[in-house]
C-alpha cells in the first residue's frame, strides 16, 4: 500500500506533541540506525526504533501508535548512550505511549499476570511494568 | 559509623539475601546501615515524560527523609533504586522549576499518628543536600579498596566471576552512570580487589530483559540466555550483579531458559555484596545462599576456606 | 578644533543617491542643518556624489573653500569609503580626514517617515562631524619584509608548500618533528581513485625537497616559540639530539642489529617492531639512523653502548646535546597535519581490546607492500588471511553527542579503496561496508565507489554498527540495514574502523605558541571561509593541509600551493603597509597596571620593566580597541577613535 | 506617544554589516536609534554607555559578532563580561538593566537586526523615559580627559 504523505496541521501537532512530551528533538535524527542495531529487543519489533522516529518525522501518526515496538522498549537506554545525536528514544517511546487513545486502557495490567508468576516476581518488576504499560 | 542506606522494596521481600549480605559486609567494614524512617517504594522506573512529574515525589520524599535525619548521603545496592534516586536528584538539581513543583507536593504531605490520630501537615522541603551513591561507588571513593583489602579473610582467587552491569548502573549516559557506559571498569576493579578472578565478557552491559520478562517472557529469556551463554563461553563460573530484577531474570528464570535453549546448563548468579561478605569472612549462613534457584554453593566451595593473613 | 588646536574646515556633501536617499530624507534640509554647525565650512547636496561630476565637485569645493576634511553623507562606508578617500587624496587631503555618514542603508532604506528619517540623518552627519573634528592625519605604518619562509610539518602539504615557495626563489626552512619527512601519506598503500602507489609518488618529492638548494631541511626539530609579526618573525627552533651524524651514517645497519631494545614501530602503526636505534622506513629522508633516546637503555657506555662499538664510520655520538637557535622569517606556513581519533574512545567497538579490530591507517600498512605483512592481507592476531572483513565508517565522525561533530571527508573514499584492495588481494574473501551515507564528491570519486560495488562486489549496508565484540576468534558485528529494516549480525575475521580525523596530539601546544586561531574542533581557522581560505586571521600565517580540516591528497596539494602563492604575494611587496588606527600609549598617563597587556589578543602590548609603562608594537596591533576600553587611566587611546571622539559623537547623536 | 532615544554601538565586522544588510533588504524598523560604528564591540567602554545614559539615551544597544566569530579572536567575550558587570552596576545607579542590551548579530542577520531594533525600542517604550533625576552621575564620573 502506498502511504499518503502529508505534513498538515494535524501531523505537525503530533510531531510537536511528541517532542514536547519527550523533550527530544526528533528533527535531529539523521537515520544512522544505531539505535536499532544495538536494541536488545529489535528482533521482536514490527517497526525498528529508527523507523519509529523516522515515521514521527514524517508525521505518520497511525503507523507509529499502532506499533508493537512501543511495548517492547525495556528502557535500557542502550540506544540513548550510543546515539550520535543524543536522542533519548526511551523517552520518545514513553511519550508516544501517552498519546495513544483511548486513554485509560491498559496495554498490560494486573489481570495479565498469572497468579503463580505474581507470587515469585520481585515487587519492582511489577511496579515497573505497570508504570510503563498501563495507564 | 552510621550510614544512610535505602534498601528498596524488593530487598525486604524477594531478595533478602542482597539486604542481609550488604548489612553483614558493611558491618565488617565498620558501618552501621540506617534506613530512613518510613521509607516508601521509589517507583522503580524514573518517569520519562514531563507529564509524569508527580512520579518524582516518592523518591524525593525518601531523599528528604535522609536530609531531615541529618544524612548527607544515601547508599543503595539495588540498581533500580539507585537509578531512580540518582536521576531524581539530578533532575531537581538541573531544573529549579521542577524542584519547586515537587517541593509543593512535599509540603502538602499529611501524616497521621497511629496512636493519637493527630494530623501533621506543613512538611519540610527537600533542599538538595543528599548525595546518592551506589554501594560500589561508596566502596571505591569513600572506603577505598585498600581498607577493604585489609579486612579480607577468605581467598576467592579460584572463583572466576563475570561482572554484569546491566543497564541501570550505567545508563542513561551522562545522567546516571557509575562509569563510562561502553567501557566500564568499576565492577571489575571491585571484584579484583576482593580477590576474585575477573572474567571480561562482551555482554556485561547488555539488557537482561528487565520488566519485559512479565509482558513478553520469551523475549526476555532470550536476552538473558545470551548473557549467560556469553559469560559461560568466556570461562566464567558465575555472574555477579547488583540488580534484583536482573537477578530474577538471570537466576530464577533459568527454568524457562532451559526449556527453550537445550545447550544451557545453568550458572550461579550472586549479588556483588554476597561475594564481598564472603571475602570479608562473613558466616555463609547469613548470606541466603539457599534462596538461589541455581545453587551457588557447589561452585563457591572452590574457594579456599583458609583464612588470609592480612 | 583638531589635535593641534587649529580650527578645522569641514565640507559636508549630502548625496541623493538618485531617489534612494532623497525620497525619504530631505537632503536639502540636511545640508542646510549642517551649514552653521561648528567646524563646518561648507555644506551642499548632489544627486549622485559617487559619479564623475559628483567627485569633481568635491575636488573643486575642497580647493575653492580650502577644506581640510570632508564628510560624505551617502551609502554605507563599506561601499564607497575607498572611492572618496581617493578623491580627497587627489585634493591633497589626508584620507583619514574623510568620514562617511551612512544615511542610506541605516536610514533612508529602513525608515519611511520622512520627518523622522531626516532628523536621524542630521544626527548621523553631525556625529561624523564631531568625529572628523578630532581626527588626526595618519600615514600607514611601513615595515620591511624578511623574504624567507618557515614551513612547519613535513607531510605532503608541507613538502608541496616548501617546494613551491623555494621555486619562487625564496629560502625555506622546513621543520619536521619526526626523524623523516613524508607524513601520513608515505604510510599509505595506494591512493584513491587512481590506485597509484603512494610511495611511488611521494618518495621523489621527498628527495626533491632534500636536494633543493633553497630548502633547509630540519628534521627532528621542533618550533619552540614565535615572536614578531608579519614579514618579521623571529622563530626559536629546538634541535633534538639524534645521536647519529647523518653525514657520516652509511646506513649499513650494524647498529640496529646489535641494539637490544625492541619497541613498537610507529611507521607500521605498532603492527611490527623496531629497535631503539632505527630508520623509520627504508626511503626515509634524510637517510640516516636515529637513536630514540626515550627507548634507549641509556647513553652511558656501561649501560649498553653496543651501537657505538659497532659503528665503523664513527657516526654515533652520545655527547650530542639539544640545541636551540633563532631564525628570522617573513611568513609561516602551518602544515601540521592530523591524527586519527584513537579507538579507546569507542568502547562499544571493543576500544583497543581486540587485536583484529584495526583503524584505517593500520589497514593501510597491512595493504602496503612495504608493510609488516609484505602486502599480504593477514590479521595481526594469528597471521591468518581474513575471509570476512567488515569496514565501519563514521567511527567518531558526525557524532555531535559523544565524539566529533564533523564529517572526516576522506573515509568514504578510502573505505571503498580498502574494500577494493582487499578484494584484489583476497579474491575469495568478502568485504562488507557499514555506512550512513556514501559521500563521493570529487573527480572520478563516485565512479570509483560504484566500481567497488559492481566489479568487486563489496556489500554496502546502510546503517551504523552498534557493537563489535569478540568470541573466540570470531568478531561479531551488530548492525542494521535500514534499507530493509533488518537488524543484522555478522561474523568477521577482521574489522576495520574508519576512525575520524582529529587535530594532532601536541599540535594544540604548538598552535598556542604560534598564537593562531583555531575553530571549535581545534582545526586552524581560515581568515575567510570563501575569500581567504588559505590565510590565517593572524597576518603572516598560512594554512596548508589537514591541520586546517580533513581533506584528501589533491586538495591538500592544491591548498599547499595556494598557501605558497600567498607567501609569494607577501614576499613580492617592497614593504608592508599596516593600518595606522592603532592604540598607542600616552606614557604620561600610563600607570603600568598591565591590564591592556592581558586583554590584547595579539601580544602587541608589553610592560616595560624599567620604565613601568606599556610599550606597543604598532605592527602587531590590529586596532580592535579592547585595550582602550580596558585602560583605567585613559592612557590607551585609539587613533581616530579616542574616548573623547566617542563622547562627542554620542552627545551629537543624543542632543542633536 | 513617548519616543525613546536609543544609542547603538555596533561592531564594524558583524552587526554594522548586519544593519547594512537590513538596509539593502529594505527592512523597516523603528527610527529612534542611531548607530555608532566601532572596530570591535570590545572597544566600548562602560563609560561610553554611562555617558550615553547621562546625555539622554533611554536605551543603549551593543551589537557584536557571535561567540567564536569575533574578527579579533575574542573581543566579544570581553564585551559580554563587561556588559554583565555593568548591568549589575546600572541597577545600583537606579537604571533598569533592561535599558542596556547586548546581542550577537552577524553580517548575515539583517532580519535579526531589524527584529532586535523593533523589540528593543518597544521594550524601552514600555519602560518609559529614563528619569535622569534618579541617576546620580556627574560629569566627572563618566568622562575623563
Amino acid at each position: 500500500m502506498r502511504v499518503k504523505l502529508k505534513i498538515g496541521e494535524e501531523e505537525k501537532q503530533f510531531i510537536e506533541r511528541v517532542s514536547e512530551l519527550s523533550g527530544q528533538d526528533v528533527y535531529k535524527c539523521y537515520q544512522c540506525g544505531r539505535c536499532s542495531a544495538g536494541c536488545p529487543f529489535a528482533f521482536e519489533m514490527d517497526l525498528l526504533p529508527n523507523q519509529i522516529i523516522r515515521m514521527v518525522q514524517m508525521g505518520l501518526q497511525d503507523e507509529v501508535i499502532h506499533s508493537k515496538t512501543l511495548y517492547l522498549c525495556a528502557s535500557c537506554f542502550t540506544c540513548q548512550s550510543r546515539c550520535p545525536k543524543g536522542i533519548d528514544l526511551a523517552r520518545l517511546m514513553e511519550a508516544i505511549r501517552l498519546l495513544i487513545e483511548p486513554k485509560g486502557k491498559d496495554q498490560f495490567g494486573p489481570n495479565d499476570v498469572p497468579t503463580k508468576l505474581a507470587n515469585e516476581l520481585p515487587q519492582q518488576v511489577l511496579v515497573a511494568v505497570y508504570r510503563k504499560f498501563s495507564k | 559509623m552510621k550510614l544512610h542506606y535505602y534498601p528498596g522494596c524488593t530487598l525486604k521481600e524477594k531478595t533478602t539475601n542482597l539486604d542481609d549480605s550488604t548489612r553483614a559486609a558493611m558491618e565488617v567494614l565498620g558501618y552501621e546501615l540506617v534506613e530512613p524512617e518510613n521509607w516508601t517504594c521509589c517507583g522503580a522506573e524514573f518517569p520519562l515524560t514531563e507529564e509524569k512529574i508527580v512520579g518524582l515525589a516518592a523518591p524525593t520524599r525518601i531523599l528528604r527523609q535522609v536530609e531531615l535525619e541529618g544524612g548527607d548521603k544515601v547508599v543503595t545496592t539495588c540498581a533500580f533504586c539507585f537509578n531512580v534516586l540518582k536521576r531524581t536528584n539530578e533532575a531537581l538539581l538541573k531544573d529549579p522549576l521542577k524542584h519547586k513543583r515537587i517541593n509543593a507536593y512535599l509540603r502538602d504531605d499529611i501524616k497521621i499518628d497511629p496512636l493519637t490520630k493527630k494530623k501533621t501537615t506543613d512538611f519540610a522541603e527537600y533542599h538538595e543536600t543528599v548525595w546518592v551513591l551506589h554501594l560500589m561507588e561508596f566502596i571505591k571513593y569513600q572506603i577505598g579498596y585498600d581498607k577493604v583489602k585489609s579486612h579480607i579473610k577468605r581467598d576467592l582467587a579460584n572463583l572466576k566471576v563475570a561482572p554484569y552491569y546491566g543497564c541501570r548502573l550505567l545508563r542513561p549516559a551522562g545522567e546516571v552512570g557509575i562509569d563510562i557506559p561502553d567501557d566500564p571498569h568499576i565492577f571489575e576493579e571491585f571484584l579484583e580487589n576482593i580477590g576474585c578472578e575477573v572474567v571480561d565478557f562482551p555482554f556485561k552491559q547488555e539488557c537482561c530483559g528487565s520488566y519485559i520478562s512479565v509482558s513478553l517472557p520469551d523475549a526476555a529469556s532470550e536476552a538473558s540466555y545470551q548473557i549467560l551463554r556469553s559469560a559461560r563461553y568466556c570461562g566464567a563460573d558465575m555472574l555477579a550483579l547488583s540488580c534484583p530484577l536482573c537477578y530474577y531474570n538471570l537466576d530464577r528464570r533459568q527454568d524457562r531458559i532451559k526449556e527453550r535453549f537445550f545447550d544451557f546448563t545453568g550458572m550461579p548468579i550472586l549479588f556483588f555484596t554476597q561475594l564481598l561478605a564472603l571475602a570479608l569472612g562473613v558466616d555463609e549462613k547469613v548470606l541466603g545462599l539457599d534462596q538461589h534457584y541455581y545453587d551457588p554453593r557447589p561452585v563457591l566451595s572452590k574457594m579456599h576456606k583458609t583464612e588470609v593473613v592480612s | 578644533m583638531n589635535g593641534n588646536g587649529k580650527k578645522k574646515k569641514i565640507g559636508v556633501f549630502v548625496c541623493h543617491c538618485g531617489v534612494n536617499i532623497a525620497s525619504v530624507v530631505d537632503v536639502e534640509r540636511v545640508a542646510k542643518a549642517l551649514e552653521n554647525y561648528p567646524g563646518v565650512e561648507f555644506s551642499t547636496n548632489y544627486v549622485y556624489m559617487c559619479s564623475e561630476p559628483g567627485q569633481k565637485m568635491i575636488l573643486e569645493k575642497i580647493k575653492e573653500q580650502k577644506l581640510d576634511s570632508v564628510i560624505v553623507a551617502a551609502c554605507s562606508p563599506t561601499l564607497h569609503e575607498k572611492t572618496f578617500q581617493n578623491v580627497v587624496e587627489l585634493a591633497g587631503i589626508n584620507p583619514y580626514q574623510l568620514e562617511i555618514a551612512n544615511i542610506r542603508e541605516q536610514d533612508s532604506w529602513v525608515h519611511s517617515d520622512k520627518e523622522k528619517a531626516t532628523a536621524k540623518a542630521v544626527k548621523i552627519v553631525k556625529s561624523m562631524v564631531e568625529k572628523v573634528l578630532q581626527n588626526e592625519s595618519l600615514e600607514p605604518i611601513r615595515v620591511g619584509v624578511t623574504r624567507r619562509a618557515l614551513v612547519i610539518g613535513g607531510g605532503i602539504s608541507g613538502l608541496q608548500a616548501a617546494l613551491d615557495i623555494a621555486d619562487h626563489g625564496y629560502e625555506v626552512l622546513l621543520v619536521e618533528k619526526g626523524p623523516s619527512i613524508g607524513g601520513h601519506m608515505i604510510q599509505l598503500s595506494e591512493t584513491f581513485p587512481t590506485l597509484d602507489c603512494s610511495q611511488c609518488i611521494m618518495t621523489p618529492k621527498m628527495v626533491e625537497v632534500s636536494r633543493h638548494p633553497k630548502i633547509r631541511l630540519l628534521t627532528y626539530h621542533e618550533v619552540e616559540s614565535v615572536s614578531g609579526f608579519v614579514g618579521n618573525f623571529k622563530v626559536k627552533i629546538r634541535k633534538k639530539p639524534r645521536y647519529v651524524n647523518p653525514d657520516l651514517c652509511t646506513l649499513c645497519g650494524d647498529c640496529e642489529k646489535v641494539c637490544p631494545q625492541i619497541v613498537s614501530d610507529e611507521f607500521n602503526m605498532g603492527l611490527s617492531f623496531r629497535k631503539a636505534i632505527y630508520m623509520p622506513f627504508p626511503q626515509a629522508v634524510p637517510g640516516t639512523y636515529t637513536l630514540d633516546i626515550d627507548n634507549c637503555l641509556g647513553l652511558l657506555p656501561i649501560r649498553c653502548g653496543k651501537c657505538k662499538d659497532v659503528c665503523e664510520p664513527k657516526a654515533i655520538n652520545y655527547d650530542e646535546q639539544e640545541e636551540i637557535f633563532e631564525e628570522e622569517v617573513g611568513a609561516i606556513v602551518v602544515s601540521t597535519g592530523y591524527d586519527l581519533y584513537t579507538m579507546d574512545h569507542l568502547g562499544e567497538y571493543g576500544g583497543e581490546r581486540y587485536e583484529d579490530v584495526l583503524n584505517g591507517l593500520e589497514f593501510e600498512r597491512i595493504l602496503s607492500a612495504s608493510g609488516p605483512t609484505g602486502g599480504v592481507v593477514r590479521r595481526p592476531s594469528d597471521g591468518k588471511v581474513p575471509k570476512n572483513v567488515v569496514f565501519i565508517q563514521c567511527c567518531g565522525s558526525r557524532d555531535t553527542e559523544n565524539h566529533n561533530p564533523y564529517c572526516s571527508k576522506i573515509c568514504c573514499m578510502y573505505t571503498a579503496k580498502h574494500a577494493m584492495l582487499y578484494k584484489h588481494r583476497v579474491p575469495d574473501g568478502h568485504a562488507t561496508v557499514f555506512y550512513i551515507d556514501v559521500r563521493t564528491g570529487g573527480k572520478a570519486f563516485d565512479e570509483f565507489y560504484q566500481r567497488a560495488v559492481e566489479e568487486d562486489h563489496v556489500l554496502y549496508i546502510r546503517g551504523k554498527v552498534s557493537k563489535v565484540f569478540q568470541e573466540g576468534d570470531r568478531i561479531i558485528v551488530w548492525g542494521v540495514d535500514t534499507l530493509t529494516g533488518k537488524k543484522v549480525e555478522m561474523e568477521a575475521d577482521m574489522v576495520v574502523l574508519a576512525m575520524s580525523m582529529v587535530k594532532t596530539e601536541g599540535g594544540e601546544e604548538l598552535l598556542k605558541k604560534l598564537k593562531i586561531a583555531t575553530d571549535a574542533n581545534g582545526w586552524l581557522a581560515e581568515a575567510h571561509p570563501k575569500l581567504r581560505p588559505v590565510e590565517s586571521l593572524n597576518a603572516g600565517f598560512f594554512l596548508a593541509g589537514c591541520a586546517h580540516g580533513p581533506k584528501d591528497i589533491p586538495e591538500t596539494v592544491a591548498q599547499a600551493s595556494a598557501a605558497a602563492a600567498k607567501v609569494g604575494d607577501l614576499f613580492a611587496q617592497k614593504e608592508l603597509l599596516h593600518e595606522p588606527t592603532i592604540v598607542p600609549v600616552n606614557e604620561e598617563l600610563c600607570s603600568g597596571c598591565g591590564i591592556c597587556v592581558t586583554v590584547c589578543p595579539y601580544g602587541a602590548r608589553e610592560l616595560d620593566p624599567i620604565k613601568k609603562v606599556v610599550k606597543v608594537n604598532e605592527i602587531l596591533c590590529e586596532g580592535c580597541g579592547a585595550c582602550a576600553a580596558a585602560c583605567p587611566s585613559g592612557a590607551a587611546q585609539q587613533k581616530n577613535q579616542t574616548d573623547n571622539q566617542i563622547f562627542s559623537m554620542v552627545k551629537a547623536i543624543l542632543k542633536g | 506617544m513617548f519616543e525613546p532615544k536609543i544609542m547603538c554601538f555596533l561592531c564594524k565586522w558583524c552587526t554594522y554589516a548586519g544593519a547594512d544588510l537590513a538596509g539593502t533588504s529594505r527592512m523597516q524598523y523603528a527610527s529612534n536609534s542611531v548607530n555608532l560604528r566601532v572596530m570591535c564591540s570590545s572597544r566600548i567602554d562602560p563609560q561610553h554607555i554611562l555617558y550615553a545614559f547621562k546625555e539622554g539615551a533611554d536605551g543603549v544597544f551593543i551589537g557584536g559578532c557571535h561567540p567564536g566569530d569575533c574578527h579579533y579572536v575574542e573581543g566579544n567575550y570581553k564585551t559580554l563580561r563587561r556588559t554583565i558587570l555593568l548591568s549589575r552596576m546600572l541597577e545600583d545607579f537606579g537604571i533598569d538593566k533592561r535599558r542596556l542590551r547586548l546581542e550577537w548579530i552577524s553580517a548575515a542577520e539583517g532580519k535579526k537586526f531589524m527584529e532586535t531594533m523593533n523589540a528593543f525600542s518597544e521594550s524601552i517604550r514600555e519602560l518609559g523615559a529614563l528619569n535622569l533625576d534618579q541617576v546620580s552621575l556627574t560629569n566627572e564620573d563618566t568622562k575623563h580627559g
